[in-house]
């Protein structure tokens, strides 16, 4: 079967975000008021074949500790749904 | 005595490495193709700059599982000396034989420019023929050179002197407004625990003849052979 | 749309879809018309445009390749040419500043290292409007973000450029780039398919559908509120794609298995194909259904048509499939064969089994309507050139006048741009960008015999020596605005000189004519005038155009951009460790203007900023003492005579010695005397007149200076010294009521760090440190 | 009071992804199969104070139409909650 993994790799908190600060920066000139932080992480999308979700949930935890996320300075964590959507193409 | 000069799909400097080496040090010097596993016939090993994979996901992030990486790391283990510019850095950081991460620069702008490096510690095989608090000038040339490590992590880098070198200003202070990029403690390069293997931002080889502005970089590739025909001659 | 008339759905007048039914004998299909759409376009088939173009000199002993294919090639030594060329992605930018920059450097890279060239040099040039507007601001941060993003990636320095900010590119940005690249004379590919039965093969990124009608829409069509709806989808640039193709592309170019190599640009597969058919009077068979595809159930058409980057189509020598196959797979490259060449001049189309289009190449390719548009002189000139200079006051301070332009956009410190542009990747640069020209040795990292897929080329390595390339684009529209003749000659001519005061000879151009809608008279007259102007100059100082690009319809509801002939100029130095830079070297040099001064403040950068005008006539050129002018300081340079050059431009003579004083070292100031014997006193100071280069030389050494100028008939003063006071000052000296007799007034008195702060923060101060 | 919203910004489905391209890649090399596709995009946490949550929904929306998503190549979808962790630090 195939599922589709929602990876999110965020920044450990105490890791400086410059492009969250920029952002919450723009924010603000823009008029917006209330809006005290904004932190920019990663959206991975990660399709996967496996028989049974527990496959697929080793597989999809591997990938993130090996490669989606440094562990230097950021973590992960994932949700796993069976894949509906028609992949945009093969790559 | 020989230099390989590593390359991945998307390096861009190893051009430039390869001339500073070869053409202006006078060292035998090969590529090095990052499907390669033996490195035998090397001494030294300079991992060039540019853009691995695109330096998609994270710079560094993609080449450090190339096949050659493997033989780095028995590399590095024997002892020899390996060391990273720029986006070689990263790759080891990545790689995980040095410690930290290079993350994007405080300003989110690349910044090609030129910068002052303080020598923080002249007793290593990558800055053997440099003084202490010598300023050497060698541009940068990064959009994620803005190096992060924790607490611990630094204060382990300050205790056994593993910061190579610092951003400073032409009076030879380190302080925010002579770092290009916001590096923690305005780290430029560091080395290793056992001292043998080494990462720095500033492209040395970039600073390799006077007609380009400084010939400063050649104290590092100096430094290399003067460690390997067990010289501690100064240039 | 769909209610539109089948020709106006894909841009087409109905007289020129009667056309397409007379040579193909019957109505198209709609893959077809799709095809003639696209390929009849202005952008693909030049039909307003070729005519006047005619007129441009290409021809020169230096020329092996003029316009016509992918880039020009100027030979160097018996060793070594360079391959030139310059794009516009105008359009895209505006859409998309950062992805529409990135994609347009990434365009221009493939046409110069599809010619079997290695790219060592991009240059940009750019327009935008005023800074004080968010979306300006936006527009200007994404597109030099997205031109250092391709760039610096691909590992080819961005040496030089230009940038301007004027109202008139508000809706319609200009992102032109410039790629130089060098390859051995004997070793130049083309876009030709030939030799019945050859494969042709796709190789680099898979197909998507990116970009459809890029090309024939966006490109040929005005902008107008709306435009949203036309626009296609937005192409992303992939960088390392185009590194690993230029890398395999110059691997496969050490093997003799390719006979035409073709970038796919604008209209992808469907111009590459028919083009590379058309040059080598071939047919051509594809079959859409053989492209890899990035994206699911993709129509024939629009695997035709689809922009995707980073793809080439290649014709190699039958039976060598498998060895191109092999080069492209060590870097991670796709390759797949296509079709292949046929004897019947067709190109066919196949969608699996099925035939969906069958047009005679040459049809496509050199068919397309030729226009000789109506062109009618613009009113406004008239009004324009009748200013009453006289309405304007003298400055009250003349130092407060000097840092206000200083501090202009477009006369301050570039820094903010470049340095986010690697300019010195393969260690070639020896001027880096801040200068006029830059200038880059050809004995750098990337000289042939270093990189292991050049091997064995050391030979011109020796021949090479100390053989420099000096590059700058250059074109003030404001000029070409004012008086689009003279104007253009005059964007040649500083283009030349910003090239000669490193102390290099020009050789030829290529150019980026950015213009409005060729369908209005009163903008077809300025084009066409501009063409006679770049043709008289480049005559004149004997550099040919090896090529170039055109782009039309740069209107924002009905309002045409100044009319903008970007230069791209490309210059030979004999020698770069002779090279002069513009920055003050010593104390006590003296410093020399060659050239006259006139009241001239025309278009100039003055009128302006002080007093908010653009009005009168562009100032005087004359050729032939251009033309003396720069031979003159490239052989007082070669002698060793001059310690410092700078050209004359934007500011006039008292903004061209601050920039002098600004990129000095150290202390250095100096002291200035002018004769004001004539004219306005701004008009001298800040006045734009041409021909015109600021040197310094060694006190011993103006004698043997004077005589090499007057042997050239350059008529030339001291101005003044350079001196170690750390400040700026002018003094002017006006006739007194007597004969002889001389009023002295001290203009300016300023410290050198006053007018280097207005320099440096002339973009910062909108664009943030 | 303060809600968190989690807006993810992701590539409109034709756009060319070559960091997804790159990474699927890698995964590979890394030997692990039936990996068909990844696509990555961004995940921006923004906290926000407001009323409702209704006034937040509004205030995010317009955020990411204005600033974190480029309507030329990207869409975003967000959801809203409550923000109970402590902020990583004013900026
Ligand atoms: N868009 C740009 N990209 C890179 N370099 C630039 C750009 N614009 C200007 N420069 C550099 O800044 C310097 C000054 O440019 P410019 O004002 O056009 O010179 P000039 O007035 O002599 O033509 C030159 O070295 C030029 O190459
Ligand atoms: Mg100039």
């Amino acid at each position: 079967m195939l599922y589709k993994a929602e990876v999110k790799v965020s920044l450990k908190p105490g890791v400086l975000d410059p492009q969250g600060v920029a952002v919450a920066g723009a924010v603000k000139t823009l008029g917006f008021t209330g809006v005290p932080q904004v932190r920019i992480g990663k959206l991975v999308e990660v399709w996967v074949e496996a028989e049974t979700e527990a496959e697929a949930s080793t597989k999809v935890q591997e990938i993130g500790a090996k490669i989606l996320a440094n562990p230097v300075m950021e973590t992960f964590t994932f949700t796993l749904t069976l894949s509906i959507d028609r992949l945009a193409g093969v790559n | 005595m020989r230099f390989g000069v590593v390359m991945f799909p998307g390096s861009n400097c190893e051009l430039d490495a390869y001339h500073a080496l070869a053409n202006v040090l006078g060292q035998p010097t090969e590529y090095v193709w990052h499907q390669e596993r033996d490195l035998a016939r090397f001494d030294a090993l300079l991992i060039a700059g540019g853009f691995s994979y695109g330096d998609y996901l994270r710079t560094g992030a993609i080449a450090r599982f190339s096949p050659v990486m493997e033989a780095i790391t028995g590399f590095a283990a024997e002892g020899k000396l390996v060391i990273g510019v720029c986006n070689g850095f990263q790759i080891l950081c990545e790689a995980g034989l040095l410690p930290g991460a290079l993350q994007r620069n405080a300003h989110l702008q690349f910044r090609c420019a030129p910068t002052y490096l303080r020598v923080e510690n002249p007793n290593t095989p990558f800055t053997n023929a440099a003084q202490q608090g010598q300023l050497l000038s060698i541009p940068v040339n990064h959009g994620e050179g803005n190096y992060f490590a924790d607490p611990e992590t630094l204060n382990e880098l300050n205790r056994y002197d593993q910061v190579l070198f610092r951003y400073a200003n032409a009076q030879g202070q380190a302080i925010p407004e002579a770092s290009p990029n916001g590096s923690k403690e305005h780290i430029a390069g560091i080395v290793n625990r056992r001292g043998n293997v080494a990462g720095m931002m500033p492209h040395p080889e970039r600073a390799s003849e006077a007609i380009l502005g400084s010939a400063d970089g050649l104290v590092i590739f100096q430094s290399m052979v003067n460690h390997l025909v067990g010289r501690a001659a100064r240039v | 749309m769909s209610n539109d008339a089948i020709w106006t759905q894909v841009g087409l007048k109905e007289s020129e879809y009667q056309r397409v039914v007379e040579i193909l004998g019957r109505e198209p299909n709609y893959v077809e018309l799709q095809m003639f759409g696209v390929m009849w376009s202005e952008h693909c088939s030049y039909k307003h445009s070729r005519n006047a173009l005619k007129r441009l000199p290409t021809k020169g002993e230096r020329v092996l390749q003029g316009p016509g294919e992918n880039a020009g090639v100027i030979k160097i030594t018996d060793d070594l040419a360079v391959a030139f060329k310059i794009e516009s992605h105008n359009h895209p930018s505006f859409v998309e500043p950062f992805q529409g920059a990135a994609t347009g450097v990434g365009g221009i890279l493939r046409d110069v290292f599809t010619m079997g060239a290695r790219p060592v040099a991009i240059a940009d040039s750019l327009r935008f409007g005023h800074l004080d507007d968010p979306k300006q601001r936006h527009l200007f941060a994404g597109v030099v973000a997205g031109i250092g993003h391709y760039g610096n990636c691909m590992g080819v320095p961005t040496v030089a450029g230009e940038v301007y900010f004027e109202e008139s590119y508000k809706g319609n940005t200009l992102v032109n780039a410039m790629c130089v690249g060098i390859l051995h004379p004997d070793k130049i590919r083309k876009g030709v398919a030939k030799g019945v039965g050859n494969p042709i093969l796709v190789v680099g990124a898979r197909t998507g559908r990116d970009g459809i009608h890029g090309a024939s829409l966006l490109a040929s069509a005005e902008f107008s509120e709306g435009a949203e709806d036309k626009r296609p989808s937005v192409q992303v640039g992939d960088p390392f794609m185009e590194k690993l193709l230029l890398e395999a592309c110059m691997e496969l170019f050490e093997t003799d298995a390719v006979v035409g190599i073709q970038d796919m640009g604008a209209a992808g597969l469907m111009s590459s194909s028919c083009e590379m058919a058309a040059r080598g009077d071939v047919g051509i068979e594809i079959d859409v259904r053989k492209v890899p595809a990035r994206e699911v159930g993709m129509a024939a058409w629009e695997y035709l048509l689809s922009e995707s980057q980073e793809r080439m189509l290649v014709c190699v020598q039958k039976g060598r499939e498998a060895e191109v196959e092999a080069i492209f797979a060590k870097w991670g490259l796709l390759s797949a064969v296509i079709g292949q060449v046929t004897d019947d001049g067709m190109v066919r189309v196949l969608d699996g089994e099925e035939v969906v289009a069958n047009v005679p190449a040459h049809a496509l390719a050199d068919e397309a309507p030729l226009y000789f548009p109506e062109a009618k002189e613009p009113t406004y000139l008239a009004e324009l050139r009748a200013f009453d200079w006289s309405s304007l006051p003298e400055p009250e301070d003349f130092g407060d006048t000097l840092l206000k332009l200083l501090n202009s956009p477009n006369i301050g410190s570039r820094e903010w741009i470049y340095r986010q542009y690697d300019h010195q990747v393969l260690l070639g640069t020896v001027i880096a960008p801040g200068g006029d020209a830059a200038l880059i040795r050809l004995k750098s990292a990337a000289v042939p015999g270093l990189h292991p897929v050049m091997g064995g080329e050391t030979k011109a390595a020796e021949s090479i020596g100390n053989i420099g390339l000096a590059i700058k684009t250059d074109c003030n529209g404001r000029f070409v605005y004012l008086n689009p003749k003279r104007g253009t000659a005059i964007a040649v001519a500083e283009a030349a000189r910003n090239c000669v005061v490193t102390g290099a000879e020009p050789v030829a151009i290529t150019n980026n004519l950015n213009w409005g809608n060729p369908e209005k008279p009163e903008v077809f007259w300025t084009f066409d005038q501009a063409i006679d102007g770049m043709a008289e100059a480049c005559e004149a100082l004997g550099t040919p155009v090896t090529g170039g690009n055109v782009s039309f319809y740069n209107e924002t509801n009905g309002q045409p951009i100044y009319p903008t002939p970007t230069i791209g100029m490309v210059a030979i130095h004999p020698d770069v460790e002779k090279r002069t830079t513009l920055g003050f070297k010593h104390e006590n040099d003296v410093i020399l203007l060659l050239g006259e001064t006139k009241s001239e403040l025309g278009g100039s950068e003055y009128a302006k900023v002080i007093h908010g005008v653009v009005a009168g006539d562009a100032p005087a050129l004359d050729l032939a003492k251009e033309k003396k002018l720069q031979a003159a300081v490239r052989q007082a340079i070669q002698e060793g005579l001059v310690s410092a050059a700078h050209d004359v431009a934007e500011g006039g003579l008292t903004v061209a010695l601050a920039e002098m004083a600004i990129a000095a070292e150290g202390s250095l100031g100096c002291q200035l005397n002018l004769f004001i014997t004539e004219g306005r006193v701004d008009g001298n100071l800040f006045g734009e007149s041409q021909s015109r280069v600021l040197v310094t030389c060694h006190r011993d050494n103006v004698m043997l200076l004077r005589s090499v100028l007057i042997q050239h008939g350059v008529p030339h003063r001291l101005v003044g010294d350079v001196n170690n006071s750390g400040r700026f000052q002018l003094t002017g000296l006006a006739q007194g009521v007597e004969e002889g007799i001389f009023r002295r007034q001290l203009l300016i008195d300023l410290p050198v760090e006053d007018l280097t702060r207005a320099h440096k923060e002339a973009l910062t101060q909108w664009m943030g440190a």
